[in-house]
């Protein structure tokens, strides 16, 4: 990576650091408000210039993620940012698609994108991942049904874009708005406050042609729709290892400055080898963390062939060790970490969830080993 | 071979017990208990564990580990047939009533007076509730180090401090208290132990939330409150040894509760788990990983299991080794994680939608990420594990102790 | 267990323990002499007492065992007194098999085995055990074919017990000597010195039919020669379960005192928490494993019908223990560990091979899964 | 931004200089070499060695690290190529020359005067031995304690003392030697640092066999062993500070080699073994418990060289953090062991028949259950890997050191 990347990355990292960490909390939940999220321009980096965008790549967006890792964020922005605007670019260039990529950029509307976001997120080479919906032209228009669960950020969503399969099998996608005939969007919670889930139904819902949005056709570069679901859900697996590496990164930051402040027996409970190689371990994993999750989002942000094993790697990496960190900051934190206030169990929960989003990491490994047998 | 009882009951006196608890435990166990503990108030819990306590009161099996002549008197043999069966038919735990039966009730009967025992043994069958006051801000693992004072003043002291994590406070009649008399005494001496009325002035209760979102543990802050001399338990300054002494005395029997469970309701829910089919229609169980973490915490659990047995075994033998009782809390804390730790891996998704649990169940509720995070209450509290392993080291091994910083 | 018990069983482990500390060391192996052996009633623990042997259970062999694996003792204890002695008592009453139960209890006789000793020998129940070697009469007699490898203690044996399939796939034992034409047995040199084996072919081998002996007929009881070869595996699975828990002691043992009397930066290494922890971890592996192991002993002992997963879940856990014990071991020790001299490495390859020997750990679970499915 | 070259090779010389590397390898690395370096004596050993260190000197890969000036001078980014294409194609390892062109060469690089370099490193090229001796009998973690004296005569110093875990002294010419010349001042004080010819009389090298067998391991006992004064390296009593400074000098690139090496000769056996059918005729890999650990395998295996990479141009960079060394060490050793652990695993009995390895091969030489005893000289050596985690957590993470024992 050149150094002008790298100086514009700590920028960006300074500047999210400081928002973030400004940020109201609401509970033990850090939230953003959403002028906040329109000004910092965040929303649209990856959307073009000419769609007053930054025009930048996921190399970016990563650096955002894992800030809100880090200070454990409750945002719209996966929704919006790294799925909505992902799904989006993903598309043919409708009219339609890229009035939505200026308003995403502009923090006009805020979107949800209604595809796996489970184990079948991480399904091997091969094995073909079923959109939750079916659409199919019937009269002049299309009809659609289906149900996805645990569809981030789909209560406060604006826009929904529902991943369909069309009578021939091929994925599209199909744009709607809340309260849309057919349409049901109902809240999900989940222990980690900091995350919003739905579950969206469609049911006897009809749209006209001009909501069904195909992926671009397949070429010999191995484009196509399904290649370009795979990298969408690439996207959503990646987005949350970036967060469980801040998460953790956070926890081991937290952990080594109690333990060096915490006395007891007369000495900082961080001279003692139990916890200080405790601590020793975390960074290491950390350290390891990070270079697999830099693999993944220069591979993802060229758009390299090899991407999706990258991603496999970090997050099955990342998002256990995620899990691993958190419990040991609680374990080192002693009776203060179980206390609620400490917010511990905050990322412990958090990273919990992210370890199952998109692909727990035994379903991650098997896409990995797929390549050896 | 000490232990009344111990070695007395025969195998087919075993089996008759078993059949016993068992035909009690179908007539008696509240059915669907766990459905309508589920995200409960506070007093309805309290209510209900009141209520539970009177019921195994009745049938004799509250306080087994009790001397016959306060109303207990099973030996090891037939508590362990008691525990088993209690598990293995999912009864409620005595959760409220935990430290009256075994902390309090231990030390009353090691080094109290016969009075104090008159007094607290039968109102703890009748329901007093007990709460430990023992940790402090400043004194977590290096618990030698509390500052809490108790000043003699005429025939009382007055106590001035501030206790934490004493869990349940807020329900408690009656306190485990210890705080310091001598205050020029190097660190374990000078401590004296005190039974603390909670409805003396000055103590102010304050509920501390954990990670699972409960209340349960509390802050005591004591402020200029008078306990009578007669209150003291054990000899002036010496409350750290007669802690010590009864601190471990329940532990057996509570693991080998604990490890039933784990085995049982515990072990259940997770091959329940793995058998559910998911989102795509397949079976974790059908999975040889799956398989494998299954036959290899199964494996663990069965251990576990044993390990208690033996200890309870040994215990009222009186052979039971210097560590054996920190080997089983760490073997038994660090399993339930990783048991919890793996349903949650197995649930997906879904897990995080459980918001509840279900009280007066142990820490496997079914709800996973819950009895995850839970797990934590085992592997912090009444010795880190980072203190156990060191436990086991010095006491258990017999390596040399770390010096002490400063000279 | 009752009290008469264990004190038999202590006062066997302080003679055991004894006469293979006393033993003489070649190189850093320790082996034990034939003529001590046969002395010591050892190997004739479970012939019943009309054959000369001590009428015991497979509860005092495993003291034995354990006690060998304490002292990595090299000896054909696990061929004799183990695997031929549990085979003939397995069989029926054949005249040839109470000569040579009378004979290995006197020490007139090293018995060798040739059965499955790797993964095949922990097939879950209803999978069947294929015997190495076919058996098929011809002409009044027997023709015997098939291979072993693996095979404990075939180098040095007088008298040789083949596991074989008859044409009915019952399988039957035959009994022959080394030296009978067709039968070739060949040593199988490994790294761990503390043990023999050797491959055992037979290749145009001719018996009688006073050579083929059967398992009693099955019963409602579940006996059977299926069932009886399953015995047998689970004792050689045990056997090795022993030994494993045996080193796994000795190893902890000589590290506690290592660190106990090694100083480096002014204190005794085992004061620090590093190394203090470390041990503590290894002694709750043995506390558990011993536990493990004792259920499958008395399991064993009795015949129990569920001796089998007991087996598998005391061979699994207690075997995967010992390779990590005795890594720690090294680790603790180290230079001085690493070093031939110790005698570290000694342990650490007989409990590398002891964890396949018999079924990997993997295998055994896969056994004990098999119950859930 | 130091590192001459560091950043000035444009990706498409890279790109060149691998395709030439790749061609060298493929014309030079001698066809089954490893089979033929399998059990072979000593001295063949060493032969080969000799000859492959010329041959790669031959193509100016052998020092590839040092400066232009002396033979070497690829960028950090040029050796990241080198050392890939070298492991891509299963080189022989450097093992003899290794103390000489890292060890030898940095400390002489950074403290030696002009002289001292001239004399030897061309004779390094030339095939001139080094071993370091360092470590002692009751100095091995707690290496500042060590005890071997040297005392100064006129203009020299005569040394006396017992070296141990001397790496190949057997076969050096030279030794880098830590002794202590002022027996009063404290502990990593009074080190001072000599370059000692080990052909001098009073210098009796023993070998001692290691775990698996081999003897390159040695004891170097010192009897009034006379240095001159010209050999001392860096000044008098500031040996502890010049051998600290130039200790991990190597270990980046090293670690780069090693990490290459494990990721493709190591994984590869690895993933063979898996693929050969057993007894039984099913294969491992076929088995979704065995995918499992090969997928986490990989992906560690791509992380340390992810990790490895890292450390060497943040070292070229001079922006490397203080634990760096100290994290890839430690999770290359553990990395190694756990890879060769599932190796003894996977192979199973046959395994354990494999009584000799290649030599010249490292610790991947598919003969698992050496390569498994074999990993410990990586955890234990060079900083145990609970030295390692120290390192990290006090230096790396700036936690409170130890208080020292006795004040």
């Amino acid at each position: 990576m050149s150094t002008d990347f790298t100086e514009a990355h700590d920028e960006l990292r300074t500047v999210a650091r400081d928002l973030l960490g400004k940020a109201p909390v609401r509970g033990s939940v850090v939230g953003v408000d959403w002028p906040s999220f329109a000004e910092s321009g965040w929303l649209g980096l990856e959307v073009p210039e000419e769609l007053d965008g930054a025009g930048a790549t996921f190399a970016e967006v990563a650096v955002i993620l894992r800030e809100m890792g880090r200070a454990a964020t409750l945002s719209p922005y996966l929704g919006t940012a790294v799925l909505g605007v992902g799904t989006l670019r993903a598309l043919r260039a409708y009219a339609g698609r890229d009035e939505l990529l200026r308003a995403a950029a502009a923090g006009l509307v805020r979107i949800a994108v209604a595809l796996p976001t489970g184990d079948a997120a991480a399904a091997p080479a091969g094995e073909p991942i079923a959109p939750p919906y079916r659409v199919a032209p019937s009269a002049g228009a299309y009809h659609l049904s289906g149900r996805a669960d645990f569809v981030p950020d789909a209560v406060d969503a604006d826009q929904l874009l529902l991943l369909a399969a069309d009578p021939g099998g091929e994925p599209v996608v199909v744009a709607v708005e809340p309260g849309h005939p057919g349409l049901a969007v109902a809240g999900q919670p989940v222990l980690d406050a900091t995350r919003r889930f739905g579950t969206v139904t469609a049911d006897g819902l009809v749209v006209d042609e001009g909501a069904v949005w195909r992926f671009p056709p397949a070429t010999e570069t191995g484009a196509g729709g399904a290649a370009g679901v795979r990298r969408l859900l690439d996207r959503g697996a990646l987005a949350v290892a970036c967060d469980s590496l801040g998460g953790a990164e956070a926890m081991l930051g937290r952990t080594v400055a109690y333990a060096g402040a915490r006395q007891q027996f007369g000495r900082p409970i961080g001279s003692f080898q139990a916890v200080k190689h405790a601590c020793a371990d975390m960074a290491v994993q950390v350290a390891v963390g990070q270079e697999l999750l830099e693999a993944a989002v220069t591979a993802v942000a060229a758009a390299d062939p090899g991407a999706g094993v990258a991603v496999s790697r970090a997050k099955s990496y990342v998002c256990a060790a995620a899990v691993e960190i958190a419990g040991q900051a609680m374990q080192l934190h002693g009776g203060i970490g179980y206390a609620w206030e400490s917010g511990v169990h905050v990322y412990l929960k958090r990273a919990a969830l992210g370890r199952s989003l998109f692909g727990a990491p035994s379903a991650h490994r098997a896409r990995i080993a797929a390549r050896f047998v | 071979m000490g232990g009344v009882g111990a070695m007395t009951s025969s195998v087919a006196d075993l089996d008759d017990l078993r059949a016993t608890v068992r035909a009690w435990c179908r007539a008696n166990i509240p059915a669907g208990w766990r459905a309508a503990q589920t995200g409960v108030p506070d007093e309805q819990y309290v209510a209900f564990q009141q209520e539970w306590f009177q019921q195994l009161r009745s049938a004799g099996y509250a306080v087994p580990h009790w001397p016959a002549e306060w109303g207990g008197g099973m030996s090891a043999a037939e508590q362990i047939v008691l525990y088993q069966e209690l598990a293995a038919h999912d009864a409620p735990r005595l959760v409220l009533a935990f430290v009256s039966i075994h902390h309090a009730a231990s030390t009353l009967l090691a080094a109290g007076t016969d009075e104090q025992r008159k007094r607290h043994l039968p109102a703890i069958l009748d329901g007093e509730i007990w709460v430990q006051g023992f940790s402090e801000p400043e004194a977590g693992s290096d618990l030698a180090s509390l500052r809490t004072t108790a000043r003699a003043e005429g025939e009382s002291f007055v106590v001035n401090g501030q206790k934490l994590w004493a869990s349940g406070a807020r329900y408690a009649d009656w306190c485990l208290l210890l705080a310091r008399t001598d205050p020029d005494a190097p660190k374990r001496r000078g401590i004296s132990y005190f039974l603390m009325d909670m409805r003396t002035p000055g103590i102010d209760v304050r509920p501390i939330r954990n990670a699972v979102g409960e209340s349960h543990f509390c802050e005591i802050f004591l402020n200029d409150v008078v306990i009578p001399a007669a209150n003291l338990i054990g000899p002036r300054d010496a409350g750290w040894r007669v802690a010590q002494e009864t601190l471990g005395a329940e532990r057996g029997m509570t693991m080998l509760e604990l490890a039933e469970r784990l085995g049982n309701a515990g072990f259940r829910w997770l091959v329940e788990a793995c058998s559910r089919p998911g989102p795509g229609g397949t079976r974790p169980i059908d999975d040889a990983l799956v398989q494998d973490r299954l036959a290899a915490l199964e494996t663990e659990i069965v251990g576990l299991q044993a390990l208690c047995r033996g200890l309870v075994e040994r215990h009222d033998a009186g052979t039971v080794g210097p560590a054996e009782a920190s080997i089983v809390k760490l073997y038994y804390s660090e399993l339930l994680q990783r048991v919890m730790d793996f349903g949650v891996e197995i649930a997906g998704l879904a897990a995080h939608t459980q918001l509840t649990k279900a009280q007066s169940s142990g820490w496997e509720s079914g709800a996973w990420v819950l009895d995850f995070i839970g797990s934590w209450e085992w592997t912090i509290p009444g010795g880190t594990s980072e203190i156990q392993r060191t436990i086991i080291g010095e006491r258990g091994l017999g390596l040399p102790r770390e010096p002490v910083a400063g000279g």
